[in-house]
């Protein structure tokens, strides 16, 4: 029975992106979104049930389907596991795809390849199912790739826009967005390969369950190797500092594929990857404290970018930078639930903010400068509830999701004595409150700045209102449940307490973080709440410009790699390949032309001139002859 | 005694008489110092106690070969000197006087082989002539049959390739022949 | 059918040499049923074949000249089987998608005599019969690409055929050489690759031979620094030349490596997994660099056709079941993948009649199922998870890892790099607007195309998912071959070598 | 007392002096007799050695080359006068037709 149900849960996707790509090519159909949309149901229910399950009995539900790749001592079956862990990833998943298919309906309305965009959405679903459900590592890392790929498509989804400068639009194209975000995927996927030959090699398998009792036996180089080379592949996937560009970029898709890509579920994966392998990386403490850092100065990084940005999704963007460094934060201290946590808090109302945010650029025709906007309370009321809410749990503000989730981080770093670390991340609580505040103050409070434009803001369809509002009361109550979810995915991940003293001034803390975010909203509310006051000064900073332009992130690698790379590739075929190894070849086959062609005077008819030749070489003969007798 | 007399005598003038045939300009000369070269040869033979084979250098040589060329050179000009522009005397000279140098140095060379052993040994007592056709007839049977043949094939090639078109002048009015003037205006 | 191999070999030339008398206009009909005959027949061989024998099966032995011991000897094991279907899988499928339209029938004709020298070549026991085959397979490619071709076409073809005779050439001396020293071992002459097998030659003979036999190999394949003829055969070849050219002759060089190479010189081989692993990663890396620099689009699968054979190389000289497996398996992926490629290439050049990619842009939208397949078939060649392309690739660099973790590194980077000029030739031909008019009235996939793609579209996926059908006999027979390899080497660092490779430490 | 060595010294100048004329020559008849020359060198040693290792086979090959040289002469002969015929001259500096 819990078998069929974990099959359901992980094809019921399949089914629905193979049902959809049926009428791919054909003019758009709602009932394609609305079978796509049960089918996705169908494996949230079927997800909630063996959560149930799990929670209720406490066993895990492992399946072998088939045997994939079998070759000298190599065995890698399709096996799933149905444990803590990956019942709430499926869970977070399913719900926020469900709830990100019906409101693609309505956002996708109008848009030809409607259907095409449902199968390429329940594909993401179903590589997603399979990199969280797989019992290996081998099959992580299909559906690792193959979100990649379906990024990789949902991104470059209007592929019809033509490329732009930077300045135009710092993504140049969707097409150009989605080969950057693919390419350093594939860069981390590189180190995530590694990390699999390692184990590989060193234990024999690639299941979990064999490699992590494994563990104790491998020496720490190659411990930490493993970690470092896995690390990497995270980093791609969760779009850490250095591979951070991307993720940006990426919101040249439809902002649906935003909120469940690239917010809710994708990036996340490479939380869920050391959350997953904790065994490993709780053995390697400097690995460990090395993900805790990046991730704070990813935290801090991001945020300081969302500073200043006037680009509704970008925005969210940084936020969901930001927040993956507080995920990767707690993960790498070693309060690995805490991770789970904040990474299913963080779905839930980081999609909500993602779909507010397509709610308003539905209202305004795809604008997405906020500069532009201003006022849409009064047309879009819900929206800006949803948002508000949103924004409020993003900020960490008392008893809504996002304020249990992200103190626990705040709290561990803390307790685990890194104060540095600690302090980066208060001050970015305040950041994240002030961005998150400024954003939503310019789109909804102050003056209607659109009307200059033109535009008629309406608000969004309201089943599509109806869908939201799972999101937004999970934003709001998730937080309760922390308790129980530490009681349950404990029971798989190592639990994490508190020490006497941290838990003493717990409450100190949490006032601390919950007074920089209050002052970054306040702060947000002065500035902008009103009216748009613009300051050509601070604009015109070198810090506002370096920040506005990412730190100049994107074009040192454009001017350091990418270029550089065309022009090498450039120089290696006209001048390496053609010009050397090319070249020497002919060269080869020009001397022996030559050569015919120098004793071609030889031919000359002349029967004397043959006989003198012959003659020479007659004497030749004998002159070796006579030599070599001599000498042997 | 006079076998070192006679190999000196005969060696001098072979090598003179064929000095004289490779050097002469003029057919005539050449042909008789030829035909005399080969007379001499004979004569080795003779001092090396191949009676047999002497014989028939000069019935073959000298009378059959030269024979065919003084007929041959009926056909030609004979009498005219030959005016030909010979190769580079340099390379010639060097190359022949290399060829001769190595080869005599070659040959002067002491021969320390024990294995050579006579495979057809002459026997004591039977004249050469006997020798030759015992061993001519039998272990040489068939290339004598197959050089018979050749010689055969050969004459009637000649007289073919010869033969043809016999009653037309090699060396007058050769206009009258269609085929020569073709000839030569393809040339 | 006892005799099914010389079936099989010579079934497509005696076809052919019927082909002459067939009627112009139902040439190609003809062509197209002998060659589905041909493949059905290689499926049956499939069914009959043993997956548990590791070694040679359906063996034909008839002496043809016994004082030199040259014999007729066929045979297929794990290793040649799938390559062997591979051959006549895409000789079909290239037929059935043929556009061409000028002397079909020569064409037909030239094709099924090709077909019998591919399939011979993989068949063939006895080093002459492979040679043979080995070079007949170079007249009808010659052909092919001076008839068909483009403007360039005599200096491609003859490039081709002369690049390629000179390694094979002093291939034939090495082969020689190996039978002279087995007769002066054994006392009686033999060609048979079986023979040879047992032969125990001093690590300096193994070196020399080594040397021959690569050269031959190597060019075939075609190695860094030998590979420039390859762009221009691809070049100017038409369509059908090319998707054999890289499916199935390519591959010759790299089964030549895992047939006589390994086996025969294992010493040596294992001496020279350094030098050859580090041409490999250079052909890997520079190629996939060229390629991206190319605005030809079936230049840049030419090259990455390079970059791709140098990944199989890789593998073969990883001496552990899971590389020289890995191996095998990528030379049936690439063989599928880049002869689907040179077909979708072919597909836009017919419509078109250029090949540049600055001509092209926003295909998507005007040809989307053409834009589908392709993408698949690029996403196979980048080595998705789930196409075929996915498992040969990191089954050898999973087994290069254990001799090199830095060169595994180095040459994994041709995921990225990969990546890189596929995506930008995808990006410039199907992605942004359509600019060019000309684009804007394209037809897309007619019946025919559409119908000999979507077969390689199935087996990519279907061996993405569960390569073990194949995977198993390819494993068996190498890993029969490894045990050989360990037991005939004669240094105690090739010993230690293939050994070690072969099994994981074990968990103390 | 003479030896083989003498009689094989004076075959290898006979034999040189025949390769002089061999090369030096361009007159086809010359040519010819140049050849007989060698021919008759290579006799000498060959009827020297049998005399001296007391062994036919010497005289043997003599007898052979003796009829090659006669047929040689034969045919050689036919096709002089052939091609006197056709070109009216025995130079070969005017029969050098086959220039590459």
């Amino acid at each position: 029975m819990m078998e069929s149900l974990v099959y359901i849960a992980l094809f019921a996707p399949f089914a629905s992106s193979m049902f959809s790509a049926l009428f791919g090519m054909s003019p758009r159909q709602t009932f394609v979104g609305i079978v796509a949309s049960m089918l996705l149901f169908i494996s949230f229910v079927a997800s909630a049930t063996l959560a149930y399950h799990v929670y209720h009995t406490g066993a895990s539900i492992h399946v072998t389907m088939m045997e994939w790749i079998s070759a000298g001592d190599l065995t890698i079956p399709f096996g799933f596991i149905v444990d803590q862990v990956s019942v709430t990833m499926m869970t977070v998943v399913t719900l926020v795809s469900t709830v990100v298919h019906i409101y693609s309906i309505g956002y996708m309305d109008h848009d030809k390849s409607f259907n095409r965009f449902f199968s390429y959405l329940s594909a993401f679903v179903f590589s997603m199912m399979i990199l969280v459900m797989s019992d290996n590592f081998a099959g992580l890392f299909i559906g690792w790739e193959g979100v990649g790929v379906c990024s990789w498509l949902l991104i470059g989804f209007w592929y019809h826009k033509a490329d732009v400068t930077r300045e135009e639009n710092p993504s140049i194209s969707p097409s150009w967005a989605a080969n950057e975000a693919f390419i350093m995927n594939r860069i981390a996927d590189l180190g995530m390969l590694i990390g699999l030959f390692i184990l590989y090699w060193n234990v024999g398998s690639l299941q979990y369950d064999v490699v992590f009792s494994a563990l104790p036996q491998l020496s720490g180089t190659i411990l930490n190797a493993a970690a470092v080379a896995l690390f990497i592949g995270a980093m791609g996937k969760s779009a850490q500092f250095p591979l951070h560009t991307w993720l940006t970029d990426a919101m040249e898709g439809p902002t649906p594929v935003s909120a469940l890509i690239h917010a809710a579920t994708m990036v996340t994966a490479g939380v869920f990857l050391v959350v997953r392998a904790n065994p490993l990386f709780s053995m390697t403490p400097e690995i460990s404290y090395f993900i805790a850092a990046l991730g704070t100065f990813v935290a801090f990084f991001a945020a300081s970018m969302a500073l200043v940005n006037r680009d509704l999704k970008r925005i969210i963007a940084f936020s969901t930078l930001s927040q993956l460094g507080y995920m990767f934060a707690a993960a790498g201290l070693g309060a690995y639930w805490i991770a789970l946590f904040h990474l299913a808090a963080h779905a839930f109302f980081k999609a909500l903010l993602f779909l507010g945010a397509g709610n308003v650029m539905h209202a305004m025709h795809d604008e997405l400068d906020i500069f532009k906007m201003g006022g849409l309370k009064k047309t879009m009321k819900w929206t800006y509830i949803y948002m508000g809410v949103a924004s409020l749990a993003l900020a960490g503000i008392p008893f809504f999701a996002g304020f249990f989730s992200k103190d626990a981080i705040i709290e561990t770093a803390f307790n685990e004595g890194t104060l540095v670390l600690w302090a980066i991340l208060v001050v970015t609580a305040g950041m994240t409150a002030f961005y998150s505040f400024r954003q939503v103050f310019l789109t909804f409070e102050g003056d209607e700045r659109y009307k200059a434009f033109g535009i008629h803001p309406h608000e969004m369809y309201k089943f599509v209102l109806v869908a939201m509002s799972p999101l937004a009361i999970l934003a709001v109550i998730a937080g309760f449940g922390m308790g129980s979810f530490e009681h349950f995915v404990t029971k798989l991940l190592p639990e994490y307490h508190m020490s006497e003293h941290t838990h003493h001034i717990a409450w100190l803390l949490g006032l601390v973080v919950l007074a920089f975010a209050v002052s970054g909203i306040i702060l947000a509310y002065k500035k902008y709440a009103k009216k748009l006051v613009r300051d050509e000064k601070v604009e015109n900073s070198f810090i506002y410009k370096l920040l506005a332009n990412q730190y100049y992130i994107p074009n040192l690698y454009e001017e350091f790699i990418s270029k550089p790379y065309a022009m090498i590739s450039e120089h290696m075929w006209k001048d390496v390949d053609m010009k050397i190894v090319d070249a020497t070849v002919d060269g080869i086959a020009k001397l022996l032309y030559k050569s015919g062609d120098g004793s071609r005077k030889m031919q000359t008819g002349n029967l004397s001139n043959y006989l003198n030749w012959m003659a020479v070489g007659g004497v030749l003969l004998l002159v070796v002859a006579a030599l070599s007798a001599m000498l042997g | 005694m006079y076998e070192i007399v006679a190999f000196y005598l005969f060696s001098v003038l072979t090598i003179g008489l064929f000095l004289v045939t490779v050097m002469s300009k003029n057919v005539l000369y050449a042909m008789t110092a030829l035909a005399s070269g080969m007379v001499l040869i004979s004569g080795f033979f003779f001092i090396l106690g191949a009676d047999f084979l002497g014989v028939v250098q000069l019935i073959v040589y000298v009378g059959a070969v030269m024979a065919l060329y003084s007929f041959a050179m009926m056909f030609f000009d004979a009498t005219r000197d030959i005016k030909e522009k010979n190769t580079n005397a340099g390379l010639v000279f060097l190359l022949g006087g290399l060829s001769a140098l190595v080869l005599v140095l070659m040959f002067a060379a002491p021969i320390h082989s024990d294995a050579i052993q006579a495979l057809y040994p002459m026997h004591e007592g039977a004249g050469n002539a006997q020798d030759v056709g015992i061993v001519l007839f039998t272990k040489y049977l068939v290339p004598f049959e197959v050089a018979a043949v050749m010689l055969l094939v050969a004459m009637i090639a000649g007289i073919i390739l010869a033969g043809k078109k016999m009653d037309q002048s090699l060396t007058e009015d050769t206009s009258a022949d269609d085929e020569i003037m073709t000839l030569k205006d393809a040339k | 059918m006892d005799n099914i191999l010389s079936v099989l070999v010579f079934f497509p030339a005696i076809a052919g040499l019927l082909g002459f008398v067939v009627d112009k206009e139902s040439a190609r009909a003809y062509g197209i049923t002998v060659a589905a005959i041909e493949f059905l027949l290689s499926l049956w061989l499939w069914f009959s074949f043993d997956t548990a024998n590791a070694g040679m099966q359906f063996v034909e032995l008839i002496p043809l000249i016994p004082d030199f011991g040259v014999t007729y000897y066929l045979g297929v094991d794990g290793i040649s089987l799938f390559i062997i279907i591979m051959a006549t899988l895409m000789t079909l499928i290239g037929m059935m998608s043929m556009s061409i339209t000028e002397n079909v029938k020569n064409m037909i004709v030239t094709l099924l005599f090709l077909e019998m020298t591919m399939v011979g070549v993989f068949v063939a026991l006895d080093a002459i019969i492979f040679y043979l085959f080995w070079e007949l397979s170079l007249v009808p490619m010659l052909y092919i690409i001076g008839a068909w071709g483009g403007p360039l076409r005599v200096y491609a073809s003859i490039k081709f055929f002369l690049y390629t005779f000179t390694g094979s050439l002093i291939m034939l001396v090495g082969m020689l050489f190996v039978a002279y020293v087995y007769h002066n071992l054994t006392g009686v002459w033999s060609f048979a690759i079986t023979d040879w097998y047992a032969l125990v030659l001093p690590v300096n003979y193994q070196l020399w031979l080594f040397a021959a036999f690569f050269l031959g190999f190597a060019i075939k394949v075609p190695m860094f620094p030998f590979h420039t003829w390859l762009p221009y055969a691809h070049g100017q070849a038409p369509t059908i030349g090319s998707v054999i050219l890289a499916a199935v002759l390519l591959k010759m060089g790299t089964y030549g490596f895992v047939r006589f190479s390994l086996p025969m010189f294992p010493d040596a081989s294992v001496m020279m997994i350094t030098p050859i692993a580090v041409l490999s990663i250079i052909m890997v890396i520079y190629t996939a660099m060229v390629a991206y620099a190319q605005k030809d689009m079936k230049q840049v699968i030419a090259y990455s056709s390079v970059s791709h054979m140098g990944i199989i190389m890789l593998g073969i000289f990883a001496m552990n079941a899971e590389g020289i497996g890995g191996s095998v398996f990528q030379m049936l992926s690439h063989g599928i993948v880049s002869g689907a490629l040179f077909m979708l290439v072919g597909v836009i050049y017919d419509r078109r009649h250029t090949k540049m990619m600055d001509e092209f842009g926003g295909l998507a939208s005007v040809m989307p199922k053409y834009a589908v397949i392709f993408g698949i078939m690029l996403m196979a060649a980048v080595g998705l998870p789930l196409t075929i392309g996915f498992v040969g690739e990191f089954l050898v660099l999973l087994g290069f890892y254990q001799v090199s973790p830095i060169m595994t590194v180095l040459a994994g980077t041709s995921i990225i790099i990969g990546a890189i000029y596929m995506l930008a030739v995808y990006k410039k031909s199907f992605f942004g607007p359509v600019t060019n008019e000309a684009n804007k009235t394209l037809k897309d996939l007619d019946a025919k195309e559409t119908w000999s793609l979507i077969p390689l579209v199935l087996i990519v996926v279907w061996l993405g998912v569960y390569p073990k059908p194949v995977l198993a006999p390819i494993d068996h027979s190498v890993k029969a071959m490894l045990t050989f390899m360990d037991e005939k080497a004669i240094t105690h660092g090739a010993k230690d070598m293939i050994k070690e490779a072969k099994s994981t430490k074990e968990v103390k | 007392m003479i030896g083989l060595t003498h009689y094989l010294v004076v075959s290898a100048l006979i034999f040189s002096i025949g390769l002089v004329g061999v090369l030096r020559r361009r007159n086809l008849l010359m040519l010819f007799f140049a050849t007989e020359v060698m021919l008759n060198a290579v006799n000498i040693a060959f009827a020297a050695i049998s005399h001296y290792y007391n062994d036919l086979t010497g005289q043997m090959f003599a007898f052979f080359v003796i009829a090659i040289a006669a047929s040689e002469v034969a045919v050689g002969l036919g096709i002089l006068i052939v091609l006197y015929k056709r070109y009216g001259s025995l130079d070969l500096d005017d029969l050098a037709n086959m220039r590459g």
